[in-house]
């Protein structure tokens, strides 16, 4: 089922789609940033995927392009699930938004801003979610410590 | 990070000695007792939960362990609160807030640091996590676990109340004259 | 009088019926709420960023304090996503499955209890709170018999479970569900024809379906609202496609229908924890896996092989190889997803959860806007949050 | 019939009598204001499988004592935004009223005293019930001060919310007992008791069960207690108008609403129970009936959820309102035909 629609995606939007990657029994399509919208708006209205499930980044440091924002949708008529993912680059470190194709993806890419800083554009209430509002850094980058940038952690002894 | 350090410091740092102005005699150490009966009978914590032992907090309120029965009375408001009870994880973005409801409280105030979040941070060493809510509040009673049993908040409260009836000069304090002296 | 003057409250994070640390800022008209800000993150304690420094088998009893009023669902659809990122969903003995399955409804009782007590505390019927409480001190004292802890039980593991069933626990699980419905129906005599509880709740925080999926809503709340759509039924996971339950449904999604929605999930709950006592047979609760499953107590402590295995194992974590992989579990709230990626080393490279609370609690604004400020407090309690979870 | 003792008659007497008069009834309602709280505590333990105190003297008994010395030893916060002297005086003002209207509620028949009959009835008003209704509508002037002067949004809210509560509640209250006074003839409280005497059949509870249920629901939402405790819902509102209060002002508004609770006890046992008629000595039995109700409004509050606010005057006006004018219509007509 997922493989149909793959391809008609890849029939549909040839350019988007970069690659399609098959992992224990799930798929994952990467497409480009830039159709990141169309692509969605296609696989919501065309192929029924009404729902999505969660919207997330991932920092793949030492990586060329650095982040990659995954969506993971669902159908409920046919309760398949469906991975894309698009990569986007530190320099240029912002997105379309999706959250005018799926309302929920409205916190979902807020907390991605906080943790990752990554931007969506036209998005309409894009602020820190988790943090507080004058936090300085994104915590879930990989170079961020674990215990923040001003404190040593622990090693061994403590004086 | 939205902490005032500057207060932190003030209210952890060694405070100076505190006197006993009226004195240990036979009234005053009365006065003390009855007044040090009243507070250690009559606690009520503040309705504040901030985490998993929040849960547990509120399980030793209910019908098992029932914290009433050491007329323990959940207050919602902190201005009618005499202890409170920090349950659970205090973050960075908390713990202003937690200074405004331990600064609403009048005194005397008493403060038990629940569970292992509380007391040092617990498993979460993490950036955002306030590593024991001891650097910001005089924390009167530890209790370790994570989460506590009701039974393990049932023995802080006594101890806290053991605590209280070990308190000079109260009376004094209580009409203006000196300074609680914690025994 | 021409200027309309409204009134900004601060609700939180501080406040009695905000569930935990929630703050909503809102806009007041009179008694009517104009516009609702919710705002999170007073829990934040970087749990996502802390399993990427812990190995697999390490960064499970995080997931207990995720949402701490059901753990093991947590724990349950964390093993089941490390499971399949390592392809061993298959190796998975019966035994661990049903009894993974019986814990996990134990669990969902467990949760609406506590839903239920806060719910109904909230509206003002303090005497349910407790009553709830004393019959969730019985699923606690099977938690403790189970897992030696009443909340963060961490029991489960990859591969199976940590320990065997004690003895005589199927008679106390027995006797627990045995006695549940009659317990739900107190509730029931005390709420549900109660004049004034369904006064304050039938057409309260009304959601249409449509809306729901959109805003992203599951579990009950969105089964309310007309949407058939249950996970354990529709992709079902550690052998749910065997139990015969009903998916509880409602049409018109206000606060009443998902009362008693859950009333009757608790009920459903009870026959597949009956389901499971009669399934349970007794065999193997770990996964022959020896690259990932630690080898039996009793070995370790007779045979140098073993404990060289138990070593390894406890210091070097296994290596799934590089891939991701989404689970999604039904959990008492909503939808629990874990995303992961590895990368071929011992610490999970990225794990997202998806707490159903957090997309939840992103439906308030909507439910509440125009509805009078008492219906707040009844909204928030119908969502069924917890704020472990949606700040994670 | 001995002469009735007045300030003319025997002035020494008369002042010494109504001393003993006004102290006892003072320290009983005192103590039976501080003994509700434990009682109300105990009772709803009971109710929820608790135990209610049990550690703090005797079974508990110490506890109104120790919770009352700990607020009065305890630091009295004066918001610095609070508008002081409304501040100050609003808790006072809710307590205040609540017990002077104890003073014309007849608690017994007449003695008689060195050849005088003295009433048990600290003063005996004509105008007695107008007194009472005047000092419940006053009581609400300390409620909204609290809220207003406390600066708190919360407690405004609870303020309006109590405003609006009492003025549309009392009203129909006013009215549901303007058939027991058809009745009687009489606006006096004793005189109203004296109408219901004779045989148990006589009270006013069973020739006017209508106008008892309204009057009992109405003085309900009147002293604010569940399902009618909007003004200080505790999980809307933190604690409603009294968040700001601390200590010894707290311990007021405290005792106010447990005073509250007595004086309208005692007032539908007088208006609607015979008073102090029974087969017991005539104070022993009013007590019976003040504990009994006050039993009833602890039980509520264990049973019900908190109706909201429209509803709340939606059955104020468009519910109570009207069956109270027409239960006077039904008792004018009855009483004429």
């Amino acid at each position: 089922m997922s493989q149909a629609v793959v391809a008609k995606l890849k029939q549909e939007y040839p350019a988007a789609v970069v690659d399609v990657v098959e992992h224990r029994g799930e798929t994952t399509v990467t497409v480009q940033k830039e159709d990141i919208v169309a692509v969605c708006t296609y696989l919501k209205n065309e192929a029924g995927y009404n729902f999505l499930c969660d919207l997330c980044g991932v920092d793949y440091l030492g990586i060329e392009p650095r982040f990659m924002v995954v969506y993971n949708l669902y159908n409920i008529a046919t309760k398949e699930r469906l991975r894309v993912k698009a990569a986007v680059a530190e320099q240029s470190c912002c997105i379309d938004t999706v959250s005018g194709v799926w309302a929920t993806a409205n916190w979902h890419e807020r907390e991605c801003w906080d943790m990752f800083g990554i931007r969506f554009n036209n998005h309409p209430d894009l602020r820190r979610i988790l943090m507080p509002a004058d936090w300085v850094g994104h915590p879930l980058r990989k170079d961020y410590p674990l215990q923040g940038p001003d404190r040593q952690p622990y090693q061994g002894r403590l004086s | 990070m939205g902490v005032d350090l500057q207060r932190d410091v003030a209210l952890t740092a060694p405070q100076a000695v505190k006197q006993n102005v009226l004195g240990d005699n036979i009234i005053t150490t009365s006065l003390d007792k009855i007044v040090n009966w009243s507070r250690s009978r009559s606690m009520w914590p503040m309705t504040f939960g901030l985490a998993c032992c929040a849960i547990e907090m509120m399980a030793a309120g209910a019908a098992r362990y029932d914290l009433d029965r050491f007329g323990i009375l959940f207050r919602a408001s902190p201005r009618q609160a005499d202890l409170i009870i920090i349950a659970g994880t205090v973050t960075y973005k908390m713990l202003p807030v937690i200074h405004t409801v331990y600064e609403q409280m009048p005194e005397p105030k008493y403060v038990i640091a629940m569970g292992a979040c509380a007391s040092s941070g617990g498993v979460f060493d993490t950036y955002s996590v306030v590593q024991g809510i001891d650097t910001a509040l005089p924390v009167d009673v530890y209790i370790p676990g994570c989460p506590p049993r009701p039974e393990g908040l049932i023995y802080a409260l006594i101890q806290l109340q053991e605590k209280i009836m070990r308190e000079k000069n109260s009376f004094g304090a209580a009409i203006g004259v000196g300074e609680v002296v914690s025994g | 009088m021409a200027i309309k003057e409204t009134m900004t409250v601060n609700m939180g994070p501080q406040h009695p019926s905000t569930h935990g640390v929630l703050q909503l800022i809102l806009e007041l008209d009179g008694e009517t709420v104009v516009k609702a800000v919710p705002h999170v993150g007073f829990l934040h304690r970087g749990v996502e960023k802390l399993t990427e420094y812990r190995s697999y088998h390490k960064a499970l009893p995080l997931t207990d304090r995720l949402d701490y009023l059901a753990p093991m669902s947590n724990n349950l659809g964390y093993v089941l996503a490390v499971e399949k990122l390592l392809g061993i969903t298959d190796a998975i003995p019966q035994r661990a499955k049903v009894i993974r399955v019986m814990m996990a409804e134990v669990t969902r009782i467990k949760s609406h209890l506590v839903w239920l007590a806060t719910h109904a505390l909230d509206i003002g019927a303090m005497t349910v709170f407790l009553y709830c409480f004393r019959e969730r001190e019985m699923i606690m004292d099977l938690y403790e018999k189970i897992s030696g802890a009443r909340m963060t039980s961490n029991y489960f593991r990859v591969g199976g479970l940590s320990l065997d069933l004690p003895a005589g626990f199927e008679q106390d699980v027995k006797a627990f569900i045995d006695s549940m419905p009659g317990h739900i129906e107190t509730y029931e005599g005390l709420l549900s024809g109660n004049a004034i509880w369904k006064r304050r709740t039938i057409g309260v925080g009304h959601i249409s379906a449509a809306d729901a999926i959109d805003i992203g809503l599951t579990g009950p709340a969105l089964r309310c609202s007309g949407v058939d759509w249950d996970l354990r039924r529709d992709n079902p996971y550690s052998g749910y496609e065997e139990y015969d339950f009903k998916v509880i449904t409602r049409e018109k999604g206000d606060t009443y229908d998902r009362y008693t929605a859950r009333l009757d999930e608790m009920r459903e709950s009870c026959k597949i924890i009956q389901q499971c006592l009669d399934r349970l047979e007794d065999g193997p609760i770990l996964a022959d896996v020896p690259w990932v499953c630690l080898p039996p107590k009793k070995d370790v402590l007779n045979s140098i092989e073993a404990l060289i295995h138990q070593f390894k194992i406890v210091t070097e974590g296994f290596k799934p190889e590089p891939g991701e992989i989404y689970q999604g579990i039904e959990a008492p709230k909503g939808e629990l997803g874990y995303y992961m990626i590895s990368d071929g080393s011992a610490n999970p490279y990225r794990m997202k959860v998806r707490p159903p609370s957090f997309v939840n609690l992103q439906a308030l604004p909507q439910m509440i806007e125009g509805a009078l400020l008492a219906d707040v407090i009844a909204t928030i309690g119908t969502l069924d949050i917890v704020l472990g979870e949606i700040d994670r | 019939m001995p002469e009735m003792l007045s300030l003319s008659n025997d002035p020494i007497l008369f002042i010494a009598v109504m001393l003993t008069k006004i102290l006892s009834v003072f320290i009983v309602v005192v103590l039976i204001v501080a003994y509700a709280t434990y009682a109300e505590r105990k009772i709803i333990g009971r109710m929820q499988t608790r135990l209610g105190p049990t550690m703090t003297g005797p079974l508990g008994l110490l506890q109104p004592i120790a919770d009352g010395l700990k607020l009065f030893f305890k630091e009295d916060i004066i918001p610095s935004q609070a508008s002081k002297v409304a501040f100050v005086l609003a808790p006072m003002m809710i307590l205040v009223p609540a017990f002077i209207t104890v003073g014309v509620i007849p608690f017994g028949g007449d003695i008689v005293i060195r050849g005088y009959t003295v009433p048990l009835q600290i003063a005996d008003l004509n105008v007695g019930i107008l007194y009472i209704i005047a000092m419940a509508g006053l009581g609400v002037y300390g409620i909204v001060l609290a809220g207003w002067s406390s600066n708190n949004k919360y407690s405004l809210i609870g303020g309006v919310r109590a405003a609006a509560q009492v003025i549309s509640y009392e009203l129909a209250a006013g009215l549901s007992i303007v058939a027991v006074f058809m009745l009687a003839e009489t606006l006096s409280l004793r005189g109203i008791v004296e109408a219901q005497s004779g045989s148990i059949l006589n009270w006013y509870v069973f020739s006017q069960p209508l106008a008892f249920c309204l009057f009992f629901i109405t003085s309900i939402a009147e002293i604010n207690r569940t399902p009618f405790d909007l003004p200080e819902a505790e999980t809307e509102l933190v604690s409603g108008f009294c968040t700001e209060y601390s200590s010894m002002k707290y311990a007021l508004f405290f005792m106010a609403e447990y005073a509250n609770m007595v004086v309208i006890a005692a007032l539908i046992s007088t208006l609607f129970l015979g008073g102090p008629a029974g087969p017991f000595p005539g104070v022993i039995n009013i007590l019976i009936k003040v504990f009994g109700f006050m039993f009833i409004f602890i039980w509520m509050r264990a049973t019900f959820p908190r109706v909201r606010y429209d509803q709340l005057m939606f059955m104020g006006w468009k519910v109570f309102l009207p069956l109270a004018l027409l239960n006077i219509v039904i008792t004018g007509v009855v009483i004429i035909l």
